[in-house]
């Protein structure tokens, strides 16, 4: 088996054979949707894997000069469909920062408790699908398990299981039912065990570790060049989360919350203790540590719902009121940017004084994820392909819009 | 049998009507077994997977499903790409079938019950499963599509690598028993279950896990399915197969998983001896009353089928626990670490054998012996009884084994 | 002659034997691919193996006319040596497609590596 | 009406599938289904040796020839099978020269298979045949268990097993499997320039 060597231009090679173009996707079991990777590989090894995007594009950000910003918020729900809370926080936080609005503490710990549960079910999703692109098909369906109770949570709180608007522009389009936060802490308690089963069957795997430690390593530098965010990012071993380093009105919402951010220490992650340690094959930036990152941000993002759901209760008053419908937007343009679990989700808004904005763009944190496959696939084996792409764990609604 | 036919059919007519029952009854075996089996794949991994599995088709278990997705399949449209290379892409799955299907011809069911009484059964039963890869071969290259290709170069880089280990793990059962005829291989461990070969000292004990690492790499299951790695390949060999030939392969796949169960039962577990010695308290196996014989039979044959399906059952229970490994890491799987444990192993038991013949722990051992030599006679029998279909020199190719055995090592 | 009625002879084996033979040699003389050359060689010590296990064969030929078990262990020698010649021979034609990008026989007139 | 002979109705059989496709072999010209088509022979090759009570041979023709040996063949050829390389043909001139001259030699072989009084056909009882693998296990150990009633001493010493050839066999196998992979190794080479061999 041919591998690279450390002069680029000498390939090591055992019978010369022809290079082949090989569609991956868009129609492939693990791609994740429609990303359409191109091969170029020489047998087995891949020297060239060029990622096409584009066909889930949907003109979102057209149809968003359209609306009024509330009117838009369903199709954030659509970008990232496995974190649509996430997105509607995003947007909702773009849209107050221009109307500069300010919010009542009970909707800021009702936004977090609902984005950190986004967060949970975003995370066991793409910790199943990984599972799937390794070829081992349980884990998924365990992960799925799991999902479907968050979603019957949000389901009771905004009648809706994947595109939820839920977060809107002013707070929530509603309180949380009476007996929810019970439901809820008490699926947290179920879910802690469960973690531990998933970290038996995929992260200290064997065949698992093999299949991902040292593969499409990622150093920090690259993952900067690139503009890569979220678990990629820390998984390299950058100290770097909006809900700490972001802007004011963002990382407020997280004030007087505990948490750390979810990155390696001197071979150490943050709340590992209970945890496998970090595998002898595994290199900082590796698939192993970008999936690990994901397993302990479920761990963190429970930590925070847990202390959401105490000071939320705490709180009286107002869950925050949504603005009308067709409220008119100051003059001006606003960018925000939000930790969501695939990274950094930017959205931008410019208005002319109208209730309609003029522009409506969003920055996806998985399109700057996916552009380092180039770089990752370079030499690697087919099979090394599914397991890098899916530790990127990209959504092409996301990426495509 | 043929010979019963004859007061009714002219000759040709008998013999070959006697061959065709046999085959039926072995074809019955694969196409049954590959229902079945699919069946239970589905109900396992269901529950594996905290799901039901099917719950509809005939009944409260959906024991019918298999049925109607085959009657599915049957009606679909058979495809065939422009590109392909049609006779071999037609050929492809049946070659895959022929493959497997034979290897039960010389497979024993119960004590004497075998299609063809080969004394090389042992060996015959690798070979041939070694050419189930052809089929993969094949239809991956006339697919004429890359991802076949793919999945036909992983297979058979597997295949030829894991042959080797398979190889020297069943050589040691053979070792032990000193013959590679199955049926002699069974009887030689009957008793209790500690006779079996798997007991037999801890080197055969080792030797079964790598045994069976080696049997499922060599008939593609998870997680040495590299050939056709869905979340890789798409479907690697079968991409471009639909509605009969693709079922084909799958019957394939099943009946060979169920052959090296089969073989590992009867070269490790005691074939179809129970592990209490049942029926020979009973007095079933040394009865001179046939239907006495045949009543012991049945059980072993429960016994026997009972094995095979625990090993297939626990290929399912891995497939849909472990993730996939890559192509190079079963390589490495195979030579690092499969290919010296077997050898070791074989060494071991050379060495076993020659310091405890017979060994270790069997406390009514002259019994055992006692078995050893009373061999030839129910043998004879069992070949003339089972062997009518076959050719003559082949169904009369076991008797003086032992015989000669003892006098060559005089 | 009844071929079904007849019992087989040794020289009934001979005569597949031979036909594999000249298959086989024709293979050689006439495929331009290096492979199709390499089948020709296994057909004719295939040919070759049918003509000694048949003289070996007590079946055929009974008692002390026969070469008894000679015949089978040549035959397992050819076997063996026969799967050794493949593989060497497999690495040289791929040795000869990595230096020439071709496997016709026809362009291997160069005398040097 | 004669009873059938089975045996020789399955010698038939295999007989025609061996010759039927090693012909094959030879007129078609992809070189894939040339394999395939050698695969073939060669297993129906191996039904012959089964019936001739050669049991052993059979199955290591199986074991090794088809699924060792052949296996590897296809692997080559999947490795160099590119679009001219699959079908080769062969000029006119050379067909019909290769025909006289194996024509010329199928004659003279069939003439010698068939004129040989001792090779013809003789009526053996059934059940003759004895298996041979502990024979011939032993016979490659140096001890031939098949030739201690031989009357002519003279021939018994001459016959005495196949320790040697078998040894030598087996060294000679571990030298084909060090020279395979030393003349397959890998070889560093630029990308873009031409032989530069390490």
């Amino acid at each position: 088996m041919a591998t690279q060597t450390d002069d680029p231009r000498i390939i090591e090679f055992d019978v010369r054979t022809d290079e082949m173009l090989v569609n991956m996707g868009p129609q492939h079991p693990s791609t994740h949707g429609v990303l359409r990777l191109v091969l170029r590989t020489d047998g087995e090894i891949v020297s060239e894997a060029t990622p096409h995007i584009g066909y889930l594009h949907r003109c979102a950000e057209k149809i968003g000069e359209n609306l009024t910003p509330r009117q838009w918020i369903p199709y954030t729900d659509r970008m990232d469909y496995l974190a649509g809370m996430n997105m509607n926080l995003g947007w909702s936080l773009a849209v107050e920062k221009l109307m500069n609005l300010e919010l009542p503490e009970k909707a800021r710990h009702l936004r977090v408790l609902i984005a950190e549960m986004n967060r949970i079910a975003s995370h066991l999703v793409g910790m199943g699908a990984y599972g799937l692109d390794l070829g081992t098909f349980s884990p998924f369906l365990y992960a799925f398990r799991e999902r479907e109770k968050i979603l019957d949570l949000f389901e009771e709180v905004c009648g809706a299981r994947l595109t939820y608007s839920y977060i809107t522009v002013g707070g929530a389009t509603a309180d949380l039912p009476p007996g929810w936060l019970q439901k809820c802490e008490a699926f947290l308690d179920q879910l802690r065990p469960v973690i531990d089963e998933y970290h038996a069957l995929l992260t200290t795997n064997a065949i698992f570790v093999r299949r991902t430690a040292g593969i499409g390593v990622l150093s920090a530098e690259k993952a900067i060049d690139y503009g890569c965010t979220g678990p990629v990012l820390r998984g390299s071993g950058v100290d770097y989360d909006l809900r700490r380093d972001g802007e004011q009105r963002y990382t407020e919402m997280y004030d007087g919350y505990a948490f750390e951010v979810i990155v390696e220490r001197d071979g150490h992650y943050p709340k590992d203790h209970d945890y496998p340690p970090v595998p002898k094959t595994a290199v900082l930036g590796d698939c192993w540590h970008r999936f690990y990152v994901r397993m302990l941000e479920v761990m963190q993002a429970m930590d925070l719902v847990r202390q959401a759901i105490d000071r939320y209760s705490m709180c009286s008053g107002d869950w925050g009121t949504p603005v009308k419908l067709t409220e008119k937007l100051p003059k001006g343009d606003a960018y925000m940017e939000t930790e969501c679990p695939r990274g950094q989700m930017g959205f931008y808004i410019v208005s002319n004084g109208g209730s309609i904005p003029l522009r409506a763009r969003a920055r996806s944190s998985s399109f700057c994820n996916l552009s380092v496959t180039y770089d990752l696939c370079r030499g690697c084996l087919i099979a090394d392909v599914p397991a890098i792409v899916g530790s990127l764990d990209i959504v092409m609604g996301e990426i495509d819009r | 049998m043929a010979e019963y036919l004859q007061q009714y059919l002219p000759q040709s007519l008998a013999y070959l009507t006697a061959a065709l029952v046999h085959a039926v009854l072995i074809l019955v075996v694969v196409a049954l077994g590959t229902l079945i089996f699919i069946w239970l794949e589905r109900k396992v991994s269901g529950r594996i997977q905290d799901r039901l599995g099917p719950t509809r088709v005939g009944g409260k278990f959906g024991w019918l499903q298999t049925l109607a997705d085959g009657l599915k399949l049957i009606t679909k449209e058979d495809l065939r790409p422009a590109s392909a290379d049609s006779m071999l892409f037609l050929i492809a799955p049946y070659v895959s079938l022929c493959a497997s299907y034979v290897a039960y011809i010389a497979l024993p069911f119960a004590d004497g019950w075998v299609a063809i009484h080969l004394n090389v059964a042992v060996f015959f039963i690798v070979a041939v499963l070694g050419l189930e890869v052809f089929g993969v071969m094949l239809a991956g290259y006339a697919s004429g599509s890359k991802w076949s290709l793919f999945g036909a170069m992983r297979e058979a880089a597997q295949v030829v690598s894991y042959e080797v280990p398979l190889g020297i793990c069943v050589v040691v059962p053979v070792l032990i028993a000193g013959t590679m005829d199955l049926v002699a291989i069974g009887q030689m461990q009957a008793g209790w279950f500690f006779n079996w070969f798997l007991f037999h000292d801890p080197f055969t004990f080792i030797v079964f896990w790598v045994y069976f690492t080696c049997a499922t790499a060599s008939v593609n299951r998870a997680p040495f399915d590299l050939a056709e790695a869905e979340s890789e390949l798409v479907a690697g060999f079968h991409t471009e197969y639909s509605g009969v030939r693709w079922s084909i392969f799958f019957m394939a796949e099943y009946s060979s998983m169920v052959v090296v169960s089969a073989l590992a039962a009867i070269l490790f577990f005691g074939g179809w001896n129970g592990p209490l010695p049942i029926t020979h308290w009973l007095g079933l196996a040394d009865s001179a009353n046939p239907l006495a014989h045949y009543v012991a039979n049945l059980l072993g044959l429960i016994n026997f089928l009972g094995k095979a399906i625990a090993g297939v059952t626990f290929m399912m229970w891995v497939r849909w626990t472990l993730p996939r490994l890559r192509i190079d890491q079963v390589m490495a799987t195979c030579l690092k670490y499969c290919t010296p444990i077997a050898a070791f192993g074989f060494a071991g038991a050379v060495i076993w054998t020659f310091l405890f013949p017979g060994g270790l722990v069997i406390p009514n051992k002259d019994w055992v012996v006692q078995e050893e030599y009373q061999l030839d006679e129910p043998q004879a029998q069992s070949a003339a009884s089972t062997s009518a279909a076959s050719t003559s020199p082949l169904a009369h190719a076991d008797s003086g084994l032992h015989a000669e055995e003892h006098h060559g090592t005089d | 002659m009844n071929l079904l009625t007849e019992p087989i002879g040794v020289s009934h084996y001979l005569i597949v034997g031979a036909i594999m033979f000249v298959t086989g040699a024709l293979c050689m003389a006439t495929k331009r691919n290096a492979l199709g050359v390499l089948m020709g060689i296994e057909l004719v010590l295939n040919g070759a193996n049918v003509n000694f296990v048949a003289f070996g064969s007590e079946y055929l030929r009974p008692g002390a006319v026969s070469m008894g078990l000679d015949g089978q262990l040549i035959a397992l020698f050819v076997i063996v040596l026969a799967a050794a010649e493949a593989a060497v021979a497999l690495a040289i034609v791929l040795n000869f497609y990595n230096n020439h990008s071709s496997v016709d026989v026809d362009k291997a007139d160069e005398l040097k590596g | 009406m004669e009873p059938i002979n089975w045996h020789s109705v399955f010698f038939l059989l295999f007989a025609l599938v061996g010759c039927g496709f090693s012909v094959a072999v030879l007129l078609t010209s992809n070189v894939v289904r040339m394999a395939f088509y050698l695969v073939l022979a060669l297993a129906a090759t191996s039904g012959l040796f089964f019936l001739a009570g050669a049991d052993f041979v059979g199955a290591m023709q199986i074991m090794i020839y088809v699924g060792g040996t052949l296996v590897l063949l296809i692997f080559g050829v999947m490795l160099t099978a590119r679009g001219p390389f699959i079908s080769m043909r062969t000029p006119a001139g050379e067909w019909i020269l290769g025909a006289i001259i194996g024509g010329s030699l199928l004659v003279v072989l069939l003439s010698a298979a068939t004129s040989v009084r001792a090779w013809r056909p003789v009526a053996v009882a059934e059940g003759e045949a004895r298996p041979t693998a502990t024979r011939l296990g032993m016979a490659l150990l140096g001890a031939r268990v098949d030739k201690l009633e031989e009357p002519d001493p003279t021939q018994r010493e001459g016959m005495s097993g196949y320790l040697l050839p078998f040894e030598i066999v087996s060294v000679h196998l571990l030298v084909v499997l060090v020279g395979s992979a030393y003349l397959a190794r890998p070889k560093k080479r630029a990308v873009g320039s031409t032989a530069e061999t390490v």
